[in-house]
């Protein structure tokens, strides 16, 4: 038996305190949607930074690696041409494709690392909680323990902060 | 929060959140207008034209085009160098201005990067069909083979093809995924079941959960970062193309600066041709405001100004080098046969820019709007004094020699025209043309007035 | 789906169908030349479907004695049959009188027609309508092969999973495991893509190739166990840049006197006689061919180089059918170039010239010369 | 890239047409055929199957595991002795066309013979070529040509027309009634007997020479001077000053290949060589011999004879004898006739108008001046033009009244080049009993009742004699490919003869020449050797005693004082120097050849100068009427003498074949008989500007180098002083680069062009062109700027409009070993070879011309359209010179790769020649030797002006060249390093210091 509160504000900053405050409470709020990102909401909620940048540099680096040794030994090693009287091993002429690969590499690199750590792809369905959370709606999910004590507490916050439609659920776990 | 009262807002007509949402998405849910079809049909007429056009040189070889000996290169390398140039703005915008926080991008970066797409689109096509056996233009790609053969890492040709697919691929990824909370939003909006599924399946599953908006925020940073240099070296890459070649006229090493300012330059001037139309269109004058424009003529003055810069210092390199066959090249582009061209660039991208230094016509939007098309045309022609100009008569006088567009050159180029604004047409009526998400981030401390909540709603 | 986007697919639709067949249309030939049909011998109505009964023994024959289709086979076979298939007699006695071919039927020259055809006899009506039934045969081609239907099958079918694996992953979502479809997706993907690979990479080839050839010449026969060298008929092979196939004379030195084979008995020997004699030519199917631009030479190859003829061709000595071996693609040719050393200091014209590697070769810097060191990947040595 | 025959089963059907049709299928059909493996037809091969790719790759490509379509091999039933498949073989024999000869060597392979080379043991041309010789192998495979002998247009068997034609002949013997046989000069010994014969069986008919441009007033001059008819042997490599009056002697006057050898040699600067001939030309036009003079002076045809006199005369004054009253010479030719009488025993002067008087005076200039026995003899003769004007003007007239009744015409064409050629053509028309010998239709021949076509010169047998004792044999490099037989054959079968022809010619070299020589002990080794040689040299000692016998020049003189000042326009008719007498008009080579100075091809136009046309104002391009009522384009050339236009001949064909065919137009017409002569200029002409325009072809169109050091170039005196004169900054940037030079492990080929040897005639063009199978592309392709010449001639103006001097300067792909266009190709289709080659990979090539638009030098052709049928793509041929059909495909080069639609294309410096040449030294396992590779354009080459060879080589001639002080590399500023350079041009003027 699992069980929740939902809930939606009108306007972020009601929505800000009220996380602010729930968090204060120590309440684990299970999600919030909004339709916009909203400013701070991050730190409200205490996510960390995320790894994504680093993903993109590693791989970016093997981008990088892979565009400038393919180059290095289709020249020099598997098949060395004389062209224009240029050496066979020229950095100059790598750099521009080396560049792109890396950045290509960077980008999709981190793209399919958001996408899979987001759980998000062609043909995820996730539930909806309200249709309007992405319009103009910002919805709150607490988690609530099993044994109801937080559901006063968590109630006369989000009242306080103009939270409309608070429903509390209960879902078979 | 403290709104600036100096600046002007970016958002006017103390919007909801509701209303924004409403308002962007209505061409998507409405029926289109006569005009629209009118527009497609239009379009989809050059688009067949282009296609024939392209068919029949597939056909009948490059000879169809008025290229020859001397000229290798004419109309379809300067259409190319031409798209690619618009396709700067859309990425320009969207990261370079993203990584300057400048706010006013929101209303502008999405139609703008379409745009870019759209036009990396039909930039990419000349390179194949200018090849004289283009079914066999897979062959620029390194891909094992019997033959073990590789490509000529050398050739700014080669840069070029990665240069595009790579520009291409990272600008589709970024527009895409800063279109994925918009898409989730017109999702929950629509009706149809049918629509539902599949704007469903193209929203990836976005629910706006606030951790997937910040791993969303983090990404695009970081994408901007990537795609700024990217953005930049796209097209001095493409410069490479001449600044590599020892064609008196292309080798110059003040091209890939000179190139990318112009790219955006032209851009930009695309932008504001296809947005003043939409705006009116599509009624999103308090989104797209007189201000933003305003924005965009400012970064027009400058990057034409660097343009004209450009032009004249390569007229005093050309003298001060001391070669004769530079100084020919640009005493010919000047006084030569082509002498038309050089004039035409000149007037309309350095002396007709410098007109925005009035506030009044910077803010004025027939003015921009002509003035835009004005910037387009100057710039097709400065890649056509470039291109041809410099070919016509280079090192040995016996082959010198002049180019005539053929039917079958201007057929094609009309055909990426109606590609393009095809391609336009469609995405209005698909996709928000600005990014909704974005738009509200901003509304709060740039609008005319904080929302104004409606309870009854 | 709003009305301007069903108008829009509908045309690219539209344009996808019209587009090949039109292209196609362009290619009709016109210089089709209708084929006339010949039938010699119309006795009557059905005198072929007679005549194929008697071929194939269903009527009457003596039962100790075998029909003709068991050792003269109708259809292709991809096997070795020595004997002469029904097709080959056709052509051989198409414009022969009836007499003839009964008197090479029924009273054979030759040792090995003699063990055969021993106690077969048939009225002059019934060899007509043997003949008739034959010279129906004669439009048939030398040889045909089974059609690969199975690689269109094996890939519709790898189509169909992926579109499959692509609708439940998306849409139904009846598997629980998204792994499972995805590994559909990835095999019958990779599968595919491997497929196409294979097939590219085969356009143009003709490795394995060994089409049945209008004589039954078996290089076993004349190069292991008669011992003749391959530059006996293969003559230019020293001098020109083709190896040359032998002209019909050559094989007359010997065959003028050799009147019959081991194994076919008189039947493919006496093709070259009647070649000689009626002045036609023989059409040997081409097994080895290069693209025509590629310039390949044998003289550089077999004696400059000092190649043997089995490096490129095989064991062709031991082939009854003669049969490609190698692929001949110039990822094959480089490969050779890479490993073949070159008789650097026998040959004058290497010792006289390359300085340098000549230097490194006295001080031991190199152990040998490759064909590669030399210029052996340079485009213009093969294409020019 | 399909083209060419691989190697045997092209001797059976001349072509790879399929072996079996099939029936006419549906599209589907014709589909599902390209994946059938078991079907052997072969029009469905592996490159309809890259057709299909571009529909549907992906089901293509796995259909496509099956094998391709059968591919025949057919060996030769029984081989021929001699041929070995994959390796040419080479016959020496003759080119003859009318009264052009050259000795060649006919390059066969597996009997096809496909390409023509000069044979260096002939001391008349010394392994010269010209561009029409190059060209001439392409006439045996010309589908225009007669293919079986015919009357009434009717074909009918050789058997039925010489019963007829006995029968014909026998009747007018009968009957005493005069028959003429027509044909152009015959200098073949035996074809003369042959004729003599039948002139003995017939004793009705007549034998009329005709030549179209005869030499009729230098045979009577020498007739009236020295009492003997001919024409002198002139020798341009023993004057020291070479005046020449009109004569063209590098474009087409007399013997043009071997005057070109005689003429560069004297000029060439290597081998420590220090003097040079001074070569001044008066003329009106600039022909290619002006073009080349070292001094050259614009003057009205009609002046000429007033100057020529004025010359006499002062050579008369300078040598004391009395001289005549006439109107005193200008300071030029004052200073001429010093310098002459300078260079008296070692001068030339000639002339090339047909006017018995001039001659006259320049027999007697040249007499004055003791050049007799030294630059010129009159006891050795040019016997290839021997005709006689006033015969043919005899002739018209006899057919005209019908005092002849019959014609019978062997390779001449009256109708369409004698000035009364519809008069001619008329009178023709109303014989009963015609017979034309010509191989090919013409204007004339079409007119004639019977036609009894000779062979092509390659499949026939004749020997020559071109000057007094310089035999040459021809022989054929195939069997005829048509119904044909030879004109000799014909006439002894009409004489009753024996009809070989072969033994008839043995017959006649046994009796007449054997014993002139004393080298072989028997007739049968010295015939074996003559042919094998394809030269027989006679040793003769010849006595003449030169005395000028003529008196009365007085009056001659006075005539010529006499003669009015002609004012206003004189038109002078000439042949170009690709073109000639037109009858190679349906050659497309020759009509693609631009003329060496005005850059025009595929037409003739009216050459107008400057000053003219300013005052006219005519430009380029216009249409302009004359009087005569011809219409021509004009064309405005810097160096045409005021108030004179020209005009090609050789063009406007009316019955030629698709090629030629009313290309250009007709001016024969307006030549014109004087003292029984046929002159070529004419006066009072009248030029009208229509409005019309009219496209000429020009394959350049910038005439000036814009004060760029392209060629360089130094006067004699100031290359004396210095070797490097004008060419101070050679090799200066060779060692410019940021990178090693590249270097060469064994070989590095070369080529060395010497601008003072090359005239600029475009035989190395048609050389290149027929060697490594490069397209035509016609007139209009050619107005587009594609053709495709590998090898191009640059013509440059400098000076003035009035009088320019003009450089030639060939230009083929230069080589680089820093080749900017090896940078750029994004496949690498165009890379180095560790020989120095620019390789250029066809089968690699997409087709970006990106190489292209990077080559400085602009040497790189890419093939617009599908020239030769070698394209995937269907119904897409651009063809007008019906190259691609099965028989002018014979033509093809089976060692060049026939390139397909889309691809670059350029100088491979002959590498397909290299390779042989480098096989033949492995196989015999010795090092390469010099001057054993020779490239086609270095062959074809009348002056050796090309240069191939190693330049690792040091004792290669091409190495010792490129030490040479007037050796530089073209625009070597860039530092593309080529490894093709060009020696700087020196002309023998006035220093400027001096």
């Amino acid at each position: 038996m699992k069980r929740y509160i939902s809930a939606y504000f009108e306007d972020e900053e009601n929505l800000l305190r009220a996380t602010k405050e729930l968090r204060a409470k120590d309440v684990s709020i299970q999600d919030v949607l909004t339709p916009f990102p909203v400013h701070g909401l991050d730190t409200a909620l205490g996510y960390k930074r995320s790894n994504l940048p680093t993903v993109a540099f590693i791989c970016g680096a093997i981008g990088l690696a892979i565009a400038f040794g393919f180059q290095t030994w289709a020249f020099t090693v598997d098949y060395p041409l004389f062209i224009g009287g240029k050496p066979h091993f020229s950095i100059p002429s790598f750099i521009p494709i080396t560049f792109e690969l890396t950045v290509l590499f960077a980008a999709f690199g981190m793209a399919i690392a958001f996408f899979i750590r987001s759980k998000l792809g062609p043909g995820a369905n996730n539930i909806i909680h309200d249709e309007r959370s992405t319009n103009d709606r910002f919805v709150i999910i607490v988690d609530l323990d099993e044994a109801g004590n937080q559901d006063a507490i968590v109630k006369s916050i989000l009242e306080k902060e103009e939270a409309l439609n608070i429903q509390v659920k209960e879902i078979e776990s | 929060m403290y709104v600036s009262p100096i600046r002007e807002p970016l958002i006017t007509g103390k919007k909801t959140y509701k209303q924004i949402t409403d308002e962007i998405s209505a061409p998507i849910e409405g029926k289109a207008g006569k005009a629209w079809y009118a527009g497609i049909t239009i379009t989809l007429s050059a688009l067949f034209l282009g296609l024939a056009m392209m068919g029949w040189t597939i056909w009948q070889g490059i000879g169809t085009w008025g290229l020859n000996k001397t000229i290798g290169w004419g109309w379809g390398i300067t259409n190319f160098v031409w798209w690619v140039g618009i396709g700067h703005a859309g990425t320009f915008i969207s990261a370079i201005l993203l990584l300057f926080r400048q706010k006013w991008r929101t209303s502008i970066n999405r139609s703008a990067e379409a745009m870019t797409l759209f036009a990396v689109m039909c930039a990419g096509l000349f390179p194949l069909i200018h090849m004289g056996r283009p079914l066999l233009g897979f062959f620029v790609f390194p891909y094992p083979n019997t033959r073990g053969l590789w490509v000529n890492f050398n050739s700014p040709l080669l840069w070029d093809v990665f240069a595009i697919s790579t520009y291409f691929s990272v600008s589709l990824l970024f527009w895409y995924v800063g279109l994925i909370p918009d898409i989730g939003t017109i999702r929950d909006k629509v009706k149809s079941k049918f629509k539902k599924a599949i704007y469903g399946f193209l929203s990836f599953g976005w629910t706006g959960s606030a951790r997937h908006w910040s791993r969303h925020e983090t990404m695009s940073l970081i994408l901007a970062g990537l795609a700024a240099p990217l953005v930049l070296s796209v097209h001095s890459i493409v410069s490479s193309d001449f600044a590599t070649s020892v064609i008196p006229g292309w080798h110059t090493t003040i091209f890939p600066p000179y190139f990318v300012s112009g790219a955006i330059f032209s851009g930009f001037a695309m932008v504001l041709t296809l947005l003043i139309i939409t705006r009116k269109v599509l009624n999103l004058e308090s989104y797209i405001t007189v201000g933003h424009v305003e924005s965009m003529n400012k970064i027009i003055i400058a990057t034409g100004s660097i343009v004209g810069i450009a032009y004249i210092t390569e007229l005093f390199i050309a003298w001060y080098s001391g070669v004769e066959y530079e100084q020919y090249a640009f005493l010919n582009r000047a006084t030569g046969p082509y002498w038309w061209a050089y004039a035409i660039m000149m007037t309309c991208n350095v002396i007709s820019p410098q007109l925005l230094w009035f506030k009044k016509l910077r803010r004025n939007l027939a003015f921009t709007f002509v003035l835009s098309i004005f910037i387009n045309i100057g710039m097709w022609f400065e890649r056509f004094v470039i291109i041809v100009t410099s070919l016509h008569r280079d090192y040995l006088p016996s082959s010198w020699s002049m180019y005539e567009p053929t039917i079958v050159e201007v057929g094609i180029f009309i055909g990426t025209l109606g590609l393009f604004f095809t391609c336009f047409l469609l995405f209005i009526r698909v996709f928000p043309v600005i990014a909704i998400a974005e738009v509200k981030t901003v509304m709060k401390n740039s609008g005319e007035k904080l929302a104004n909540r409606d309870k009854n709603e | 789906m709003s009305k301007p986007y069903g108008f829009f697919y509908a045309l690219i639709i539209l344009f996808l169908f019209i587009c090949p067949p039109a292209l196609l249309a362009i290619e009709a030939d016109s210089s089709h030349i209708a084929e006339t049909e010949d039938h010699h011998f119309n006795y009557f109505l059905n005198s072929e479907k007679r005549g194929e009964r008697l071929f194939k023994g269903l009527t009457r024959i003596k039962t100790d004695l075998t029909a003709c289709v068991s050792c003269h086979n109708i259809d292709y076979i991809d096997t070795l049959n020595w004997n002469p298939s029904a097709t080959d007699i056709s052509k051989t006695f198409a414009d022969k009188s009836i007499a003839e071919f009964k008197a090479v039927l029924m009273d054979p020259l030759g040792k090995k027609m003699e063990a055969s055809h021993v106690g077969y006899s048939y009225s002059d009506e019934e060899l007509g309508y043997i003949k008739a039934y034959l010279s129906q045969l004669k439009q048939e081609t030398i040889y045909t092969t089974k059609p690969k239907i199975n690689n269109i099958l094996v890939f519709v079918f790898f189509g169909v999973l992926i579109t499959m694996a692509l609708i439940d992953l998306v849409f139904t979502k009846k598997i629980k495991y998204k792994l499972i479809p995805i590994l559909i997706f990835a095999f019958a993907f990779g599968y595919q893509i491997n497929m196409l690979a294979d097939g590219a990479m085969a356009l143009g080839r003709k490795q394995n190739y060994q089409p049945a050839q209008p004589i039954k010449f078996s290089h076993k026969i004349h190069a292991t166990d008669n011992k003749i060298d391959c530059r006996y008929c293969h003559t230019t092979a020293d001098e020109s840049k083709s190896a040359g196939i032998p002209h019909v004379n050559l094989c007359m030195n010997c065959h003028v006197i050799v009147r019959e084979g081991t194994n076919s008995g008189r039947f493919e020997i006496n093709k070259i006689h009647a070649a000689i004699e009626n002045n036609t030519s023989v059409e040997w199917v081409r097994i080895h061919q290069l693209p025509d631009h590629v310039f390949f030479s044998h003289a550089q190859h077999a004696n400059v180089g000092k190649r043997e003829c089995q490096e490129c061709h095989g064991l062709v000595e031991e082939m009854h059918v003669i049969k490609q071996v190698e692929d001949l693609s110039m990822g094959w040719c480089l490969d050779c170039h890479d490993k073949t050393a070159v008789d650097f200091q026998a040959n004058g014209y290497y010792s006289s010239g390359f300085k340098n590697l000549q230097e490194e070769l006295a001080t031991g810097l190199k152990d040998t010369v490759r064909v590669t060191d030399i210029g052996g990947r340079e485009c213009a040595r093969c294409h020019y | 890239m399909k083209k060419h025959w691989k190697s045997l089963a092209e001797r059976k059907n001349g072509s790879d047409t399929p072996e079996k049709q099939s029936l006419p299928k549906g599209n589907l059909e014709q589909i599902l055929d390209i994946f059938d493996n078991g079907n052997e037809k072969t029009q469905s091969n592996r490159r309809d199957f890259l057709k299909l790719c571009g529909y549907s790759l992906a089901i293509g490509t796995v259909l496509a595991s099956c094998e391709n379509s059968v591919q025949k091999a057919i060996p030769y039933l029984i081989k021929p002795e001699e041929i070995t498949p994959g390796k040419a073989n080479y016959y020496a024999s003759s080119y003859v066309n009318g009264s052009e000869y050259c000795s060649i060597l006919i390059k066969t392979r597996e009997g096809r013979p496909i390409k023509i080379e000069g044979n260096d043991l002939s001391s008349v041309t010394y392994g010269g070529t010209s561009a029409r010789v190059q060209a001439s192998i392409l006439e045996l495979y010309d589908t225009s040509r007669y293919k079986n002998p015919s009357k009434d247009e009717q074909k009918i068997s050789w058997e039925e027309l010489d019963q007829d034609i006995l029968q014909q002949l026998n009747h007018l013997k009968e009957n005493n009634e005069s028959a003429v046989l027509l044909t152009p000069t015959i200098y073949s010994p035996s074809t003369k007997a042959v004729i003599n014969s039948f002139l003995i069986s017939f004793p009705n008919v007549n034998w009329v020479q005709y030549d179209n441009r005869s030499a009729t007033a230098c045979i009577k001059a020498n007739e009236l001077c020295f009492g003997k008819a001919g024409i002198c042997d002139y020798r341009f490599d023993y004057a020291d000053l070479i005046v020449s009056f009109d004569a063209d002697f590098l474009g087409n006057w007399l013997m043009p290949v071997e005057h070109i050898r005689q003429y560069t040699k004297k000029r060439k600067l290597s081998d420590g060589n220090t003097s040079m001939s001074r070569h001044i030309q008066f003329e009106s036009r600039m022909s290619l011999t002006g073009s080349n003079a070292d001094y050259r002076i614009p003057v009205k045809p009609s002046e000429q004879a007033m100057l020529v006199a004025q010359l006499y005369n002062e050579i008369l004054k300078l040598k004391g004898i009395e001289s005549y009253s006439i109107s005193v010479a200008s300071d030029d030719i004052r200073e001429l006739a010093k310098n002459l009488w300078e260079n008296r025993g070692k001068s030339l002067v000639v002339a090339g108008e047909n006017d018995v008087n001039l001659q006259i005076l320049i027999n007697a200039i040249n007499y004055e001046l003791e050049n007799y026995g030294t630059s010129l003899r009159i006891d050795k003769q040019i016997l290839t033009k021997q005709a006689i004007d006033s015969d043919m003007e005899q002739l018209l007239s006899d057919l005209t009244t019908g005092k002849t009744k019959a014609l019978i015409s062997y390779g001449v064409n009256p109708v369409y080049d004698y000035f009364k050629g519809e008069d001619f053509g008329r009178a023709i028309k109303k014989l009963s009993f015609s017979v034309s010998l010509d191989m090919a239709p013409n204007e004339t021949s079409t007119l004639f009742k019977y036609i009894a076509p000779d062979n092509h010169f390659i499949e026939s047998w004749n020997d020559l004699e071109p000057k007094t004792s310089r035999y040459s044999l021809m022989q054929p490099g195939i069997r005829p490919l048509f119904d044909t037989r030879q004109f000799q054959t014909s006439l002894l079968a009409w004489s009753g003869q024996e009809t070989d022809y072969l033994q008839f010619i043995k017959k006649h070299w046994e009796e007449e020449l054997y014993p002139l020589q004393t080298s072989y002990p028997n007739f049968t080794s010295f015939w074996n050797n003559s042919l094998q040689q394809g030269v027989f040299e006679a040793q003769t000692k010849s006595v003449f005693d030169t005395k000028f016998k003529l008196n009365g020049l007085g009056e001659l003189i006075d005539t010529i004082a006499n003669t009015p000042k002609s004012s206003g326009f004189e038109l002078q008719v000439y042949e170009s120097v690709a073109m000639g007498d037109g009858k190679m008009a349906n050659n497309p080579w020759i009509q693609e050849l631009p003329d060496p100075v005005t850059k025009i091809c595929w037409d003739n136009y009216l050459t107008v100068s400057p000053k003219q046309a300013e005052e006219m104002d005519l430009e380029t391009g216009d249409l302009v009427a004359l009087n005569s009522g011809v219409k021509l384009p004009v064309y405005v050339l810097p160096g045409q003498a005021y108030n004179t236009v020209a005009v090609a001949l050789g063009y406007g064909r009316t019955n030629c074949g698709v090629v030629g065919k009313n290309v250009g137009v007709n001016v024969s017409k307006l030549s014109r008989l004087k003292n029984n002569c046929r002159v070529d200029f004419s006066t009072g002409i009248e030029i009208s500007k229509t409005e019309e325009k009219y496209e000429l072809a020009m394959t350049q169109t910038h005439h000036s180098m814009e004060g760029r050091a392209i060629v360089r170039e130094a006067s004699l005196g100031d290359y004396l002083n210095d070797p490097a004169a004008g060419n101070e900054a050679n090799h200066a940037y060779e060692n410019a680069g940021i990178y090693k030079k590249p270097n060469f492990p064994n070989h590095h080929w070369g080529l060395v062009v010497d601008l003072n040897s090359c005239v600029g005639c475009g035989a190395c063009s048609i050389a290149c062109q027929a060697e490594n199978n490069v397209p035509v592309v016609g007139k209009k392709e050619v107005i587009r700027a594609h053709e495709m010449a590998w090898i191009r001639i640059d013509r440059y103006f400098s000076g003035t409009d009035f009088n320019p001097s003009v450089t030639f300067q060939p230009v083929m792909c230069q080589h680089c070993d820093n080749a900017p266009c090896e940078n750029v190709c994004p496949v690498a289709a165009t890379t180095h070879s560790s020989e120095g080659l620019n390789q250029m990979a066809y089968n690699r090539c997409i087709g970006t011309r990106y190489c292209g638009n990077n080559c400085p030098y602009k040497v790189r052709r890419f093939n617009w359209f599908d020239y030769t049928k070698a394209d995937s793509i269907p119904n897409n041929l651009h063809d007008v010179a019906e190259m691609t059909i099965d028989l002018k495909r014979m033509v093809l080069n089976p060692d060049v790769t026939v390139r397909a639609k889309g691809v670059i294309e350029k100088c491979s410096m002959c590498v397909q020649r290299i390779q042989e040449g480098k096989l033949n030294a492995k196989i015999d396992g010795r090092k390469l030797r010099d001057g054993e590779i020779k490239t086609a354009c270095q062959q074809a080459c009348p002056s050796g002006a090309i240069i191939f060879g190693d330049l690792n080589d040091k004792d290669s001639q091409i190495a010792k060249e490129t030490l040479s002080k007037r050796n530089y590399h073209l625009l070597e500023e860039i530092h593309t390093l080529p490894s093709v350079s060009y020696l700087t041009k020196i002309r023998n003027t006035k220093t400027n210091n001096s």
